[in-house]
């Protein structure tokens, strides 16, 4: 099968290179190898998610102790903590989910899942992770311009974002919009290359529902992304254009309209929860299945119910601006569509749950973070119908009912989703296992003081406190002294939290030299990426040892073995 | 490997329907272009008749016929896997859903309980008519004395007294303005305070904090205001008028 | 949530209720699911020489557990649709007569208040103009033109569960009618820049005699 | 060869190979980003019926010029598939390069029109309809432009018989770039 965009430069080039080891800034900077790249991902999202742990900490020392000099920091005027909070949002979302989720996992997983040997576009593999971190360059300039970075939350609305007169940030909102636009640009090409190689390079043998349920995930998400953004990137170039140019794309008085952009914004938005909300499901779904030994109940429900959400998220864009100034009748419809998603969700949900059945759960840390992801995702998709529901939103919109109820979907999404893929794949990514006890002891240090962050956030937005305020002395309601106990408890347990991840970077670096040794299967896995060496080499399998699958990824307990599992890969 | 033969591969394995596609490409062209020239003549048409249907119909119909003839015979479409046929057809379908879920609000100027003022003004003065600078007409307030502006304006952050002691001013960085200190008059006149007053500190350059009020009054007040401010400023220190 | 904040305007007990409707809902579906999942792991813990079962999700007598939840939940949803788009047509789409109406105007960073004055008429000589005051007078039913001169802005104020943006270059019409007297806060609830935690105003609730007074405190102080 | 080009770009479980299939997913993306951008232009010009004096304001003649000078181009972009179908790099090649040439008729035309535009003062700030304009014939141009860059690379290796299959690819892109004009031709300069 010749008929495939084959580069001859590359063979030459790779022709020299070929029987030689590589500078290592070749091998590791500017490699098209799949699990060079993800590492590239995982590591920029990691070193962007301490940037942005690092601002909520500010922040939110600012508002349980308002006017003190954060330690690190210094005082947060009101410009740096809409700064601080904009580029929060925009980082843990951009930067950190999205990279680490769907890049880093996908770009390891994809081609070792499906029995390839790499992407089916290497180079434009690497354009991507290159894109990728000029953007988030990019944006971490925007924080050091003149006038500091962009205050216009992550959301964007013009006319503030629009105007330097409006946000007082003329370069820092402009840059932080390249940025944006950079980085959907790096996703879309890295898009094209899930969603080509998982359609055309699986193994022989491997049929549509053999693949592992995190790669179809990954590859529904990227799906989702391209066929939503693109009303945003052109929205984007208008946001630019009203930016610089000072067209008035977005001016009401010059004929624009403000709502449009909430509306090219909102349609890609809410796709793009369920873009980092499915790898965050698949992840869970392969550890739990793992770990409970038992095949996934149900793989086509799974599947189907994964579309189904993925057809509706286009549907309910509109439920973020009930109150934002549509018109009112549009709400009812947006009501009805956004709580019928939440059939498929629930049923995602009950489908996780109803593997445990009959299972032989085994709770290894991989394990305990896939069960805390449902248990705490089941929590934010609860407070979500109150606010899909129009008439509760009128009340609840962006109050901190809201924050906590966001934070509780992404949380378990970016922070639980990807350690639970970061734990259970470390052995195959550095050959060596991650200690146990420290494994635990981060997790709970995580699990616990999360619920004591958000759950008084839940109790302050139904007292009415609204997001983006720096200070609430401004508010009588809201600055009594039971209020400030109960931020108070939210910044700690916050830093609580944050101190517990020290655990984890020494348990990640300690293992990654100290380790045990992992040996190509040690989860007694059915998945191809578990039939070869840990770590893989360059190639993932020798040429002639491609593997070939004969079954589904989920044959565990099967009665005619003896053993629990059975690999994909061995012939029956 | 041989260029040759990668050439020959991409024959059988690629369309599965050997030796190209049996179109006659140049027969397509010419339909093409007659479309074209048809497009192109119709709004004369329409312009000569004055039925503006016929505009509509030759432009936007012809674009549809001649959109699809380049993407079947020209793009291939029309040999294509059906799972591709899907993918184009989704990515059309959820723009129309777009276009039917926005257009409530920004095609329509007025709804249930809402109005767009500025897209009606707008249609209203034509492409050629110049924007006013407030299309939201807001009266300034009537009745309007200096000190019952300062007080309930400005007095959030500055304090009732001018000292720079509002109830808002605390948490403010750089804190606001105390009048009453000699200090802050040193290099400060009455046109320096209106300024501030229309367009806000960012202005001449200081905090963005303190923002433009001049939508709420007229120049005249503004002035009354700007001598209410001085009149904060301990004895001696004060600016010279105008 | 009478707990969290009174409740002062006609339909935030409707608001509520809609809250409570989902909170039982949602609530009973959280608990029962939480409630299996744990127990599931505890059941099913791993034990030595113990085999997993061998389950597909295709045997009819183990998918009822997935079907018949399915459809309860879809069942419940229509409930909540139901009362949620009531409440939301009462308070966003059908607006009742008015006893008087009011402009509220935002602006980086204050709220402007028109009051009609003693007319009771908008954009007459004698209204009121307030920046960070709103003076209403308790269970009158007020319209209120929500606009804005510069950004988006939120008209919230929370004892009423009322909010609403402001749209530069739009006139947005609703209503409440408050059925308490008291000060209360009204916040903007739309980022607006680096004064949108300064963006506060009162809303003054007041009995038939007090707000006539203020009235005509009002205008004697403004006529020149 | 250890470092040869992987095995997954040589599969096609789907049977559409691996570079077409990558292509209409490009296209699927760009489909959404035109037709964003058209769909919200569409919706303004319904809404503000005054634009149509503004519009009023472009030539015709022109965009009707740059209209047969895509259609053509695209006529040879589809004949230079046909000769690589057939293995005749060279025709290929040839082909290519009047498509080329198109575009850069196009692009001249472009900027002839733009200039005379806007020395008549309609530059892109005038209006929100020449904001419009400008963002969505420039985004089109910028994709013309891109065209004409990949195209001149493969008619470089087509020339040399390498990389046949690369004629067919962005063929298809270049039809692409037709039929969004043949969408912006009648919504910018007919509509009136």
């Amino acid at each position: 099968m010749a008929d495939t965009v084959v580069d001859v430069h590359q063979h030459e080039h790779a022709g020299h290179d070929g029987h030689h080891d590589p500078h290592w800034i070749v091998k590791y900077l500017w490699s098209t190898d799949h699990k060079i790249i993800a590492m590239q991902y995982l590591f920029t999202g990691m070193f962007m998610g301490i940037i942005g742990a690092y601002m909520a900490y500010v922040f939110r020392m600012q508002l349980a102790f308002p006017g003190i000099s954060v330690p690190g920091f210094g005082q947060v005027s009101p410009g740096e903590y809409n700064s601080l909070i904009t580029n929060h949002g925009s980082i843990m979302i951009f930067w950190v989910a999205m990279p680490v989720l769907i890049a880093a996992f996908g770009n390891y997983l994809i081609p070792l899942m499906i029995g390839a040997d790499d992407m089916v576009f290497p180079r434009i593999n690497r354009l991507s992770y290159q894109i990728f971190l000029v953007s988030a360059i990019i944006l971490l300039a925007s924080l050091f311009v003149e006038g500091g970075g962009f205050g216009g939350a992550w959301t964007s609305y013009p006319p503030l974002s629009a105007e330097g007169d409006y946000n007082q940030t003329n370069l820092g909102s402009s840059l932080w919009l390249l940025a944006v636009a950079l980085e959907f640009v790096a996703f879309l090409l890295g898009g094209i290359n899930f969603i080509t190689t998982l359609m055309n390079s699986r193994a022989p043998g491997m049929k549509a529902y053999d693949i592992p349920m995190v790669l179809w995930m990954i590859v529904i998400a990227s799906i989702l992304f391209m066929l939503s953004v693109g009303p945003l990137i052109a929205g984007a170039v208008m946001l630019f254009f009203d930016q610089t140019i000072n067209t008035g794309f977005y001016d009401p008085t010059r004929g624009g309209d403000p709502i449009l952009w909430q509306h090219l914004f909102w349609f890609f938005g809410h796709p793009e929860v369920y873009v980092v909300l499915l790898p965050a499901i698949g992840i869970t779904v392969d550890v739990i299945a793992t770990f409970a030994r038992k095949k996934i109940f149900g793989y086509k429900l799974v599947l189907y119910t994964a579309v189904a959400t993925g057809v509706l998220s286009f549907f309910v864009w509109a439920h973020h601006q009930f109150i934002a100034g549509i018109d009112p009748r549009m709400a009812n419809v947006f009501t009805i569509t956004t709580l019928l998603i939440s059939v498929p969700i629930a049923e995602l949900l009950f489908v996780m749950i109803a593997t445990l059945y009959g299972g032989s759960i085994r709770l290894t840390t991989p394990m305990l973070w896939a069960l805390a992801f449902i248990a705490e995702f089941l929590i934010g998709g609860v407070t979500g119908i109150f606010l899909g529901a129009s008439g509760a939103d009128i009340y609840f919109h962006d109050t901190y009912f809201v924050l906590a109820h966001f934070h509780y979907t992404f949380f378990p999404i970016a922070i639980i989703g990807t350690f639970c893929g970061f734990t259970y794949w470390f052995p195959k990514m550095f050959g060596r296992m991650m200690n146990d006890t420290l494994g635990k002891i981060h997790f709970w240090g995580t699990i616990i003081p999360f619920n004591f962050i958000f759950i008084p956030l839940f109790v302050l937005g139904m007292g009415g406190q609204h997001r983006r305020i720096y200070n609430f002395q401004h508010f009588p309601e809201l600055a009594g002294p039971e209020m400030y106990s109960l931020r108070q408890i939210a910044t700690i347990s916050l830093l609580i939290m944050l101190a517990f991840q020290a655990v984890f970077f020494f348990n990640m670096f300690w293992s990654w030299f100290k380790g045990e040794k992992a040996g190509k299967n040690p989860w007694k896995a059915n998945t191809l990426e578990w039939t070869t060496e840990s770590p893989p080499g360059h190639g993932n399998w020798p040429p002639d040892q491609m593997p070939v699958v004969y079954r589904g990824p989920y044959e565990y307990g099967h009665p005619d073995r003896e053993e629990d599992y059975w690999p994909q890969h061995l012939p029956s | 490997m041989s260029e040759n033969n990668e050439h020959e591969h991409s024959n059988d394995d690629g369309h599965g329907h050997d030796g190209g596609h049996h179109v006659n490409y140049f027969k397509i062209y010419v339909v093409l272009v007659v479309l074209f020239l048809i497009s192109v003549a119709g709004p004369e048409v329409g312009e000569m008749t004055g039925l503006r249907w016929i505009t509509l119909i030759t432009a936007f119909g012809i674009a549809v016929v001649k959109a699809n003839l380049v993407i079947q015979n020209f793009m291939h479409l029309r040999w294509e896997k059906n799972l591709m046929k899907w993918v184009l057809a989704t990515s059309l379908i959820l723009m129309f859903l777009m276009v039917a879920g926005i257009s409530p609000d920004v095609m329509n100027h007025e709804g249930n309980n809402w109005e767009n003022v500025a897209a009606k003004a707008a249609v209203e003065r034509g492409v050629d008519g110049e924007a006013e600078e407030e299309t939201m007409v807001v009266a300034a307030p009537v009745g309007f004395t200096p000190q019952g502006a300062f007080q309930t304006v400005c007095a959030t952050c500055h304090g009732t007294a001018g000292d720079g002691n509002g109830p808002a001013g605390a948490a403010l960085d750089p804190p606001p303005a105390n009048f009453t200190d000699a200090a802050f008059w040193a290099d400060r006149d009455k046109q320096r305070i209106m300024t501030v007053i229309q367009d806000g500190a960012a202005a001449v350059g200081g905090s963005s904090l303190m923002a433009p009020f001049g939508a709420l009054y007229t120049d005249e007040q503004v002035s009354e205001l700007a001598d209410y401010v001085i009149s904060f400023a301990p004895d001696g220190a004060a600016p010279g008028g105008e | 949530m009478e707990r969290f904040l009174i409740q002062a305007s006609t339909y935030a007990g409707s608001i509520d209720g809609v809250i409570m409707l989902i909170a039982l809902l949602v609530g009973f579906w959280f608990l029962l699911a939480e409630g299996i999942f744990f127990w599931l792991i505890w059941k099913f813990r791993a034990r030595p020489g113990e085999k997993s079962q061998y389950l597909t999700g295709k045997e009819k007598h183990v998918k009822r557990w997935i079907t018949i939840p399915h459809a309860l939940v879809l069942l419940c949803d229509v409930f909540i649709i139901i009362a949620s788009v009531r409440v939301w047509y009462d308070v966003k789409q059908q607006l009742p007569e008015a006893d008087s109406t009011i402009r509220v105007i935002g602006q980086q960073w204050a709220w402007t208040f028109q009051h009609p004055g003693i007319d009771n008429e908008l954009d007459t000589d004698d209204d009121i103009y307030t920046v960070g005051d709103l003076h209403v007078e308790v269970e009158k039913t007020y319209h209120f033109q929500l606009q804005s001169r510069d950004v988006l802005h939120s008209f919230s104020v929370p004892v009423f569960r009322l909010k609403q943006d402001a749209i530069p270059g739009r006139s947005i019409t609703g209503w409440f009618q408050a059925t308490e007297t008291g000060d209360h806060d009204v916040q903007c609830a739309e980022i607006c820049g680096i004064g949108h935690g300064i963006m506060a105003a009162r809303i003054h609730i007041e009995d038939a005699q007090t707000h006539a007074q203020w009235i005509a405190d009002a205008s004697a102080a403004t006529t020149p | 060869m250890a470092h040869a080009k992987p095995l997954a770009t040589l599969r096609s479980a789907t049977g559409i190979p691996t570079g077409r299939l990558a292509v209409w997913w490009v296209l699927a993306s760009e489909v959404v980003i035109f037709g964003g951008l058209l769909g919200v232009y569409l919706m303004h010009r319904i809404g503000h019926p005054e634009w149509a004096d503004a519009a009023a304001h472009t030539q015709t003649w022109i965009g009707a010029l740059n209209t047969f000078v895509l259609l053509t181009s695209s006529f040879t972009a589809v004949l230079a598939h046909q000769a690589a179908e057939k293995g005749n790099g060279k025709e290929a090649a040839k082909f290519l390069c009047f498509t080329i040439l198109g575009a850069m008729t196009f692009l001249v035309v472009k900027s002839f029109e733009w200039y005379n535009e806007i020395s008549h003062g309609y530059t892109i700030t005038a209006n929100t309809f020449w904001s419009f304009y400008y963002t969505a014939a420039g985004l089109h141009a910028l994709h013309v432009i891109a065209g004409a860059i990949i195209m001149g690379v493969v008619a470089f290796d087509a020339f040399r018989g390498r990389e046949l299959h690369r004629v067919e690819l962005i063929g298809i892109y270049w039809h692409f770039v037709d039929v969004v004009w043949i969408f912006l031709f009648p919504l910018l300069y007919i509509a009136k």
